[in-house]
């Protein structure tokens, strides 16, 4: 199995049930911030599966995506932190 | 939002963000970025700024409204587009430099083209969050 | 993977009109931001989808040509995202005005302009 | 003639801008137009009297045949003549009438548009320049009828008049436009010589239809003549003028014209004789009632006007002859007791005939003027109206089997007339003078002398016809038969049975007269036949038409949105769902599709439920937490399938648009579920409905083959002329770069819009 | 031995991922959900980006993953920090088997301010003062 | 303040051609440059650090953090696995001897990236800092822990 | 031929826009700078008009990038006409603002965001892309969006619900048209595309694409039954804004009706008959709408949507003959529509209210305004030989000609109710006796203006009335036009070949 086989059959497909169970959480909640938590920790690993996506299309301009989801993924956080507290204030 | 935590790293970022913007601007012509993005991107390292330390900090740093930006922004696309009229070419006609500069590469009403919609960005994304912040 | 696609456009258009078809102004505008990613989303797929080859000139070479994706449709998809972006932030202070001036989200109670005599 | 014909609305263009000195004494100038009009067209007589119609074109649309083209021929020199002599007097007349108005100005030059309007109507040979002429008579009717705007009641007999004449000229432009498109020609005198091919030709009955239509609401022809009583709103030489003696037979001019054209089938002439005898004994009968001298004078018109129509409805030789006579008998003792009506309401401030008696001891000239058009009206020998009269007997008694009957109807008509002309003419004059009445006196000479003039014609013509026999009436005849019949008229016929019935008509009027006195509670009685009259069915129409259209509007602009996305949607789908049906096969060729992974179906998946779950979310937090998670599938798609750009731009402006609304969230309403269940349904049935039409779309267009031209040009062209290694930017910045500009200007007009929604706050002076 | 590196760097990854969504499933409470993933993930995401970084084998492509990493060890702490913090203001409870909790009362609940002094005994001895 | 203006612009443009990945001296001037104007630009208070004097001493500290950080991984991820938990979690109070925002800002993200540990919030008169931790067996321990590990290795960087 | 020019009209205004955003606060500059610009956009107007009128169709590749790789820009003598059309309203407005809009609303940008608005009717006017179109369409809806709420009030938000959502509505609409036709012909040139189109196979396909466009634009014309947002919204904002509105923004959805059915999709049988069932019963919605409303405002709104029925008749007939008419109305009704609105505020300033319930007394107390004023009410109402009239002969000639007595109908009773409209509107507010000025009112009076800002609202509509007394008078020249505008559109060769020329070879 070649290091191209191994990213695309099972680092991928893990990456993606990762995912996929992130996202449980955020259906489930129940609370919003759990939502926002899970949300970050499904962008993040979203960045994770670009790194892998770019090795296996041999394509390094994908990283930058990568790179811009890192940085923006912290404002959606910020901001929903932001918001809670707000509200909070607000109540 | 007064945190300690927020607020000193937003001061890092700032500068970092907005350096990387303007990475991502430069580079749009020959890999993923451009003016859209690149703007975004610096419109968003004030955002955080601004959620950390207040609008009206983030606006004492910036010296003037965001939104003078939009104009400034408009003027530079609209030149880069209409220079070709006066000599006679068509709208958006490009025009470049023989040679290409060191590190940003070839030169050309495009890049000006880019920078335009880079402004402008800026000054749209801020213009729009700092109004609702403000109003809130 | 199309069928999929066609599927997930077809689920948007229908999401993004039920929820215009709401009453609430916020679901109004939901509705309105899934109708525009099911139209770019339909752009996209319209335009024929390629794996991996983005239209991006590899620095050795001066033209692309082996199989890439069909830039034209990323680049409409690119202005019409931006163009509902703005839209879009202005419908969203709209009906924060709204919602200011009429203390309701209610559609329903905002007809006095269409009533016949005023 | 062109100069001629416009001088009216020259002069009534310049009467605002010169008003300052037209006003007052300066205006007594007007009334010189239509007399040096009057003495223009005199000038022709002869020529046209030799059998020379005169014509004139000029250039106008040429690209639509449509010419300023001028044909003077008998009966347009006849209305001509009508128009400005009776034209002239008008004017004399409303010098002094509305002396002292602070409006004259106006008055006269709607009045001097009126006459330009009618001069163009009569004079025009082209139909479509016909039918302007026609709709601007009934606009400067409009603004006469309406003169005396703060009176609620003129405004509604004005709105009335240009309701019924406005119809009636949209009928008009219909019928000469199908005329036109059938006979090939907008020309009159070209249309003669395609008259036989016209009547046979399927659209015939269609174009006469309109055309009568057109005639029977101008010349309030039964069951459209409602609206000329309310007309007399309008100060008396407006009715003198327009709803006597020249507008009111615009209709009658525009049947007689097309007469030749049109006429002599049985659908033209049953149609005429009906609506004619039904109006001139329904408007005869009508005017025995009344008691205002205006009204006594309106029904009497009508009812002269249909036996116009009745006339030419027979379309016999004889009667035609004796319609253009009629046309000029009638103008001349209608104008006349119009005249005196409105000098007696001037003097005396009622028009009354139960209360007014006795003025001929203030102002002889006047009840001179009075009785001599009574008596012509009447038909009394010597007068110009027994030869009317003898002409209409001698026309409906030639006619065979109907014979009886229509004479029957015309002596009933002729006699309820007769009634109606002593009662204005005759009434007010004799017996004696009340006391309320002793101070009046004579108006100035410039109010009872035209009356005279025009009641002296009367006389002059009765007593030798032939001043106008060949030079008027020939002509018009020729003009309205359109052969080379030589007529003679004269008063004396000797006895016969045509002299009879002129006999018996004038002692029947005459017992009618004495016996039949016109009260209050008689007038009363006729009141309670107006829940079945025209006028009242029209107005219910219009109450029924008014319901309907608040139904129509309330239906669909009934102010739900949801009601109006969901109507504009139906339609689509409709549509679409039609359309697919028709011509679409359904036709998907696997083996062309992209092969699925499991990363992909993921996406795919979490996409597929933070859709369903943003719709039934309760809370819109989590809604709009679960739009940003379908923002990033997108973004992931996009990146899977080579889109780096697009993946950028839409995570960034996906971020951007969480961040919008949750700034702005506690601002916006919470979540209320509003509609009920059965509502939801139906929407989610609509909205399945056309997500599946869009899904079978996609799929049969993706089974069709890609013109790949332009992508190929790009993707050649981008470094080596653009010199852009990301096609993408490359397209953005250079080859699309219209649309980057327009796209980011929408931005700025966004950003200024949320700018000045959120800080616009108008203060209460500065709202408008 | 680049292919080793990459295969060890990317798994080793994966399972930090892998394990950080399990938790943020499994975890009682928000704070834990918290602690445990927002780290797991940035270690994991880290290596492997390194593995491509491994993979590509070019110094612009380095420098850039590293510039990535280096971001998220700035971003991610402070993300989880201000969540956290703001959860705890909205009353966000912990797991209830905690052990301590210190921050209690800590909060001025209209200025949003964070006292370091024992709220609690403070006002107990101002209490306390009054009574003596 | 004219130093640590001219230390920023350097760092900036290092990790400008660092990004660029585009070492040449060129870059390194133009993003000397851009970094120059962007600090006029945003010229932000910020109080006089001294990067690079203890460049030794960063190094044993990244290490030191690496190791504390799967270290704390693995004692989490063993948690996670297993059905039952074994943690003890609440949130501690930790006085603090940095005093300087970058000092505390620094100490407080690295405690909050090492799993199992997650800094709150630091009390307005940046004294203490609140900790969330999964094991707090001894809170003393725990304190102490953090106090001579992280924020001593920290100050003695920064100071 | 090639002149890069063409796209002056457009750039002007831009410029313009850009100018008046650098002097944000300075209103009074902003006036000046709006009107001196407005006149040099009508001057670049006309010469466009008038080197299209003797040169033929012009074009602009934009970028020097041949068709149909780059965006062209095409003037040919309907676009251009329209250009002129757009310039001349548009100064009018734009003058028209300078006396009546208050300092609060220009201090947000009202100058600015209206040259923009110009800019993309410009645009929409002279581009040949079909996705550029649909670029300026959304320049034009948010430049209406903005200033259908600027200043905020209720009824403005109210309106602007509607209004925004279903332009929004629409554009998602016309871009889901775009992907399709994109995805089916690959081009977006729509030079190019008529002739992509006409070689696609599967004709089910076409007439599918047609429908979504047909609904697509309808929405923004608004026609039968898409038309709900217009009577909602176009009375709210102050009259100038509603003056630009009514006068062109229908108007440009009716451009690209027009445009597309003409060059790409030629409607089928179906198509015609559905176009003509929406325009009869567009007229019939319309007119029933006016007779009902009190508000003249909401009147004029109701009119709109009747007489772009005319307008869809004409396309829905299909002949040269009907498409004249509907050109000519086209023209006729942008200038009356636009001065009629202004009208509207000029009543507005002098009366404070635009109820015709409560108005009476302006003929009495303006004599000249009011026989200026009946000049374009008239017009509207079509009695010949003003400019509304001349359109009616063509229509029903044309409707006529092809069999359709029924649409005929619908065009005489869509007349019939306009003139009872107006002839009410007339009696109403300029005959009735005066009633009492509403005492709360937050308006300066008309009188109360200074003279310069009266004149700057009463030349526009000098202005507006004698170009409609010049249609309606000089009736030939406009035929003619619309003549060479109709035949150009029935036979787009001449438009296929400036546009793609002959291709340039692939390098
Ligand atoms: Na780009
Ligand atoms: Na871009």
């Amino acid at each position: 199995m070649s290091v191209y086989d191994y990213l695309y059959y099972i680092i991928l497909p893990v990456l993606s049930i990762s995912i996929l169970i992130i996202f449980i959480r955020f259906l489930m909640g129940p609370r919003l911030s759990d939502r926002v938590v899970a949300l970050d920790l499904l962008l993040t690993t979203g960045i994770g599966i670009i790194a892998v996506y770019s090795i296996h299309t041999n394509q390094p301009a994908f990283l930058d995506i990568a790179m811009i989801l890192a940085l923006i993924a912290f404002l959606g956080t910020v901001a929903f932190a932001y918001y809670l507290e707000k509200r909070e204030k607000n109540d | 939002m007064k945190t300690i935590i927020f607020k000193t790293a937003s001061t890092y970022l700032l500068p970092l963000l907005v350096l990387f913007s303007i990475f991502i601007l430069l580079r749009g012509h020959y890999l993923p970025g451009g003016g859209f993005v690149g703007g975004l991107i610096a419109s968003i390292a004030f955002v955080i700024h601004s959620f950390a330390n207040g609008i009206d900090q983030t606006k004492s740093i910036i010296k003037f409204h965001p939104g003078f930006l939009m104009p400034i922004g408009l003027a530079i696309a609209l030149m880069s587009g209409a220079a070709p009229l006066f000599i006679g070419e068509s709208f958006m006609t490009g025009l470049w430099f023989e040679e290409p500069f060191s590190v940003i590469g070839m030169v050309g009403s495009a890049l000006f083209f880019d920078t335009g919609v880079y402004l402008v960005v800026i000054g749209v994304t801020l213009t729009i969050i700092f109004t609702i912040s403000e109003t809130l | 993977m199309e069928l999929l696609l066609v599927m997930l456009i077809g689920l948007l258009y229908a999401a993004g009109i039920y929820m215009m078809l709401r009453r609430s102004m916020v679901k109004l505008i939901i509705g309105l931001i899934l109708l525009g990613n099911g139209a770019n989303m339909l752009i996209f797929l319209l335009g024929r989808i390629v794996k991996g080859k983005p239209p991006i000139i590899d620095s050795a070479s001066k033209m692309l040509t082996e199989i890439y994706a069909d830039p034209v449709p990323q680049a409409l998809i690119l202005t019409a995202i931006v163009i509902s972006f703005g839209l879009q932030s202005f419908a969203i202070i709209l009906v924060k005005r709204a919602y200011k001036i009429t203390a309701t989200d209610d559609l329903d109670e905002l007809n006095t302009t269409d009533e016949i005599y005023e | 003639m062109i100069i001629a014909i416009l001088s009216g609305f020259i002069v009534a263009s310049l009467i605002p801008i010169l008003s300052k000195s037209i006003k007052g004494k300066g205006s007594i100038i007007l009334p010189f137009l239509p007399l040096a009009l009057f003495a223009y067209f005199i000038s022709f007589i002869p020529q046209v009297s030799n059998g020379k119609p005169v014509d004139v074109i000029y250039s106008w649309v040429p690209s639509f045949g449509i010419d300023l083209s001028f044909h003077l021929d008998g009966l347009s020199l006849l209305f001509a003549l009508l128009i400005t002599g009776i034209g002239a007097l008008v004017f004399f007349y409303t010098y002094s009438y509305l002396k002292g108005h602070p409006y004259l100005d106006r008055f006269y030059g709607y009045l001097s548009m009126f006459m330009a309007s009618m001069l163009g109507l009569v004079l025009s040979d082209n139909i479509i320049t016909l039918f302007i002429f026609w709709e601007l008579t009934s606009i400067s009717s409009f603004f006469l009828i309406g003169f005396n705007n703060e009176d609620p009641s003129s405004r509604k007999s004005a709105l009335l008049a240009l309701s019924i004449t406005g119809l009636g000229g949209l009928f008009l432009l219909a019928g000469v436009l199908l005329l036109g498109a059938t006979g090939g020609s907008y020309s009159i005198q070209e249309l003669l010589s395609q008259s036989e091919m016209l009547k046979s030709s399927g659209n015939y009955g269609w174009i006469i239809f309109l055309i009568f239509i057109a005639a029977f609401t101008k010349s309030a022809q039964f069951p459209f003549h409602f609206w000329l009583p309310g007309a007399m709103k309008a100060p008396t030489p407006v009715s003198t003028y327009l709803h006597s003696a020249t507008m009111v037979k615009a209709g009658i001019y525009l049947l007689a014209r097309f007469t030749p054209v049109l006429g002599g089938t049985a659908e033209w002439n049953t149609t005429l004789i009906i609506v004619g005898a039904v109006t001139m004994t329904y408007a005869a009968i009508h005017a025995l009632f009344r008691l205002d001298m205006k009204g006594i004078l309106a029904y009497s018109t009508i009812s002269a006007l249909g036996i116009l129509v009745f006339l030419i409805g027979l379309g016999t030789d004889q009667a035609l002859l004796a319609a253009g006579v009629f046309i000029l008998v009638h103008a001349l003792y209608k104008a006349t007791l119009f005249l005196v009506t409105g000098i007696v309401d001037h003097e005396t401030g009622t028009r009354d005939v139960s209360v007014l008696s006795g003025l001929g001891k203030v102002m002889m000239p006047v009840a001179v003027a009075a009785f001599l058009a009574a008596l012509s009206n009447a038909g009394a020998p010597p007068f110009f109206g027994f030869i009317g009269k003898d002409l209409i007997y001698e026309a409906t008694l030639h006619l065979g089997d109907w014979a009886y009957v229509l004479t029957g109807a015309a002596i009933l008509t002729n006699v309820c007339l007769l009634f109606a002309g002593l009662l204005a003419g005759y009434k007010p004059f004799v017996g004696a003078l009340p006391k309320q009445f002793e101070k009046v006196h004579l108006p100035h000479p410039t109010m009872w002398v035209p009356p005279l003039i025009l009641a002296g014609l009367g006389l002059v013509f009765g007593l030798f016809p032939t001043l106008i026999e060949t030079s008027l009436i020939q002509p018009v005849f020729t003009s309205l038969v359109n052969n080379d019949t030589i007529i003679h008229i004269k008063l004396w016929h000797g006895f016969n049975v045509v002299l009879g019935l002129s006999m018996l008509t004038l002692t029947l009027g005459a017992m009618l007269y004495w016996r039949l006195k016109p009260s209050e509670t008689l007038f009363n009685r006729t009141l309670k036949f107006e829940i079945i009259s025209p006028k009242t069915l029209a107005e219910k129409f219009r109450g029924v038409f008014i319901i309907l259209a608040q139904y129509w509007t309330g239906f669909f602009q009934n102010g739900y949105l949801r009601n109006y996305v969901i109507t504009i949607l139906g339609f689509l789908t409709l549509l679409l769902g039609y359309r697919l049906y028709q011509g679409v096969n359904l036709y998907i060729d696997f083996a062309k599709l992209t092969e699925l992974t499991i990363y992909e179906v993921i996406v795919v998946i979490i996409m597929a439920v933070s859709i369903i779950f943003t719709v039934f979310s309760k809370s819109r937090l989590v809604a709009v937490a679960s739009l940003g998670v379908i923002g990033y599938a997108i973004c992931l798609i996009f990146l899977f399938y080579s889109a780096p750009d697009l993946a950028m731009t839409q995570f960034s402006i996906d971020t951007l648009t969480v961040i919008l609304f949750v700034l702005v969230i506690y601002n916006l309403p919470k979540y209320k579920t509003f509609s009920s269940v059965k509502v939801r349904v139906r929407d989610g049935i609509l909205s399945i409905l056309f997500g599946t039409l869009i899904a079978i779309l996609t799929l049969e267009v993706l089974s069709e083959p890609l013109n790949r031209e332009t992508s190929i040009f790009y993707a050649e062209s981008a470094y080596l002329l653009a010199k852009g290694k990301n096609v993408v930017n490359v397209i953005l910045v250079d080859f699309r770069g219209f649309d980057t500009i327009v796209e980011i200007t929408v931005l700025v007009i966004a950003a200024i819009g949320v700018f000045s929604l959120l800080k616009l706050r108008l203060k209460s002076i500065e709202k408008e | 031995m680049t292919d080793i590196i990459i295969i060890a760097l990317s798994s080793l990854g994966t399972i930090f991922i892998l394990l950080a969504a399990v938790g943020v499933v499994k975890m009682p409470d928000l704070y834990l959900r918290i602690s445990v993933t927002t780290k797991a993930a940035t270690l994991g995401i880290g290596l492997i980006l390194l593995a491509s970084a491994f993979y590509f084998n070019d110094s612009a492509i380095t420098a850039r993953v590293l510039a990535i990493i280096v971001f998220m060890l700035l971003t991610a702490p402070v993300g989880a920090h201000m969540i956290g913090r703001a959860s705890y203001f909205t009353g966000v409870k912990m797991w209830d088997k905690s052990k301590i909790d210190e921050l209690e009362g800590q909060y001025d609940s209209k200025t949003h301010k964070l006292h370091s002094e024992d709220q609690k005994s403070l006002r107990n001895n101002k209490d306390g003062g009054k009574a003596k | 303040m004219i130093k640590t203006r001219f230390l920023s612009n350097l760092l900036l443009s290092l990790i400008w051609v660092a990004i660029t990945g585009n070492f040449t001296v060129e870059n390194f001037f133009f993003g000397f440059l851009l970094s120059f104007f962007l600090l006029w630009i945003i010229s932000t208070d910020r109080r006089e650090n001294k990067y690079f004097n203890r460049g030794p001493k960063l190094i044993g500290f990244i290490f030191f953090f690496l190791y504390e950080l799967i270290k704390a991984n693995i004692e989490v991820a063993y948690d996670v696995i297993t059905p039952k938990h074994y943690m003890e979690p609440g949130i501690v109070k930790i006085p603090l001897d940095a005093e300087s925002d970058i000092e505390i800002t620094l100490l407080a993200n690295l405690i909050s990236l090492t799993p199992g540990t997650l800094s709150l919030d630091v009390s307005d008169d940046k004294k203490v800092l609140y900790v969330h931790a999964m094991y707090v067996k001894d809170k003393k321990e725990f304190i102490a822990a953090i106090k001579n590990g992280f924020e001593k290795r920290l100050l003695d960087i920064m100071r | 031929m090639n002149n890069p020019y063409i796209v002056l009209p457009v750039i002007f205004q831009l410029f313009t826009a850009v100018l008046l955003m650098f002097f944000w606060f300075r209103v009074n500059v902003q006036r000046l700078i709006t009107i001196i610009c407005s006149l040099v956009s009508v001057g670049i107007a006309i010469w466009l008009f008038n080197e299209v009128y003797n040169r033929g169709i012009l074009t602009m590749q934009a970028g020097e990038w041949q068709a149909p790789f780059g965006i062209t820009f095409v003037a040919d003598i309907f676009s251009a006409t329209m250009v002129l059309l757009t310039a001349i309203s548009g100064m009018a407005v734009a003058v028209f603002s300078t006396g009546s809009i208050r300092n609060a609303r220009l201090k947000f940008g009202f100058f600015p965001i209206l040259n923009f608005l110009l800019m993309g009717l410009q645009g929409a006017f002279l581009t040949g892309d079909i996705f550029n179109l649909y670029v300026w369409f959304e320049i034009i809806i948010i430049a209406s969006f903005v200033l259908i709420t600027i200043g905020g009030e209720k009824a403005q938000i109210e309106g602007a619900m509607k209004y925004v959502t279903m332009n929004l509505l629409a554009s998602a609409i016309f871009l889901t048209a775009i992907a399709i036709l994109y995805g089916m012909a690959g081009s977006l040139n729509m030079a190019d595309l008529s002739g992509q189109v006409a070689q696609i196979e599967n004709r089910g396909l076409v007439n599918v694409v047609a429908i979504l466009f047909l609904v697509g634009f309808g929405i923004k014309s608004a026609i039968f039954p898409l038309y709900f947002w217009l009577p909602a919204s176009y009375h709210t904002p102050p009259p100038a804004i509603s003056a630009i509105f009514g006068g062109l923004l229908t108007k440009v959805g009716v451009y690209a009706l027009i445009r597309i059915f003409t060059l790409i999709f030629i409607p089928d049988e179906f198509l015609s008959n559905l176009l003509i069932v929406m325009a009869a019963l567009t007229i019939l919605s319309g007119g029933l709408g006016a007779i009902l409303q009190v508000n003249m405002r909401k009147i004029f709104s109701y009119l709109i949507v009747c007489h772009i029925g005319f307008m869809i008749a004409g396309l829905g007939i299909y002949t040269e003959l009907a498409i004249l008419g509907a050109i000519f109305y086209l023209i006729h009704d942008i200038i009356v529509k636009t001065n009629l609105f202004l009208i509207s505020g000029l009543i507005f300033k002098l009366k404070g209210t635009l109820n015709i319930e409560k108005l009476g007394g302006i003929y009495k107390k303006y004599p000249k305004y009011s026989l200026l004023i009946a000049i374009p009410l008239f017009s509207l109402v079509g009695i010949p030989p003003l400019s509304g009239f001349w359109a009616k002969l063509f229509l029903i000639q044309g409707g006529y000609l092809e069999g359709q007595y029924t649409l005929v109908g619908f065009i005489l009773l869509g007349s019939f109710l306009t003139l009872w409209v107006i002839a009410k509107l007339w009696s109403e507010v300029f005959w009735k006796e005066a009633g009492d000025l509403p005492k709360k009112i937050n308006v300066k009076y008309f009188k109360e203006l200074k003279p310069l800002k009266q004149w700057a609202m009463i030349i526009p509509i000098v202005i507006l009335t004698i170009i409609s007394l010049y249609i309606g008078l000089a009736a030939e020249h406009i035929i003619v036009l619309s003549k060479q505008i109709s035949s150009e559109l029935m036979n787009p060769s001449a438009y296929i070949e400036a546009v793609l020329g002959t291709k340039t070879e692939m390098p």
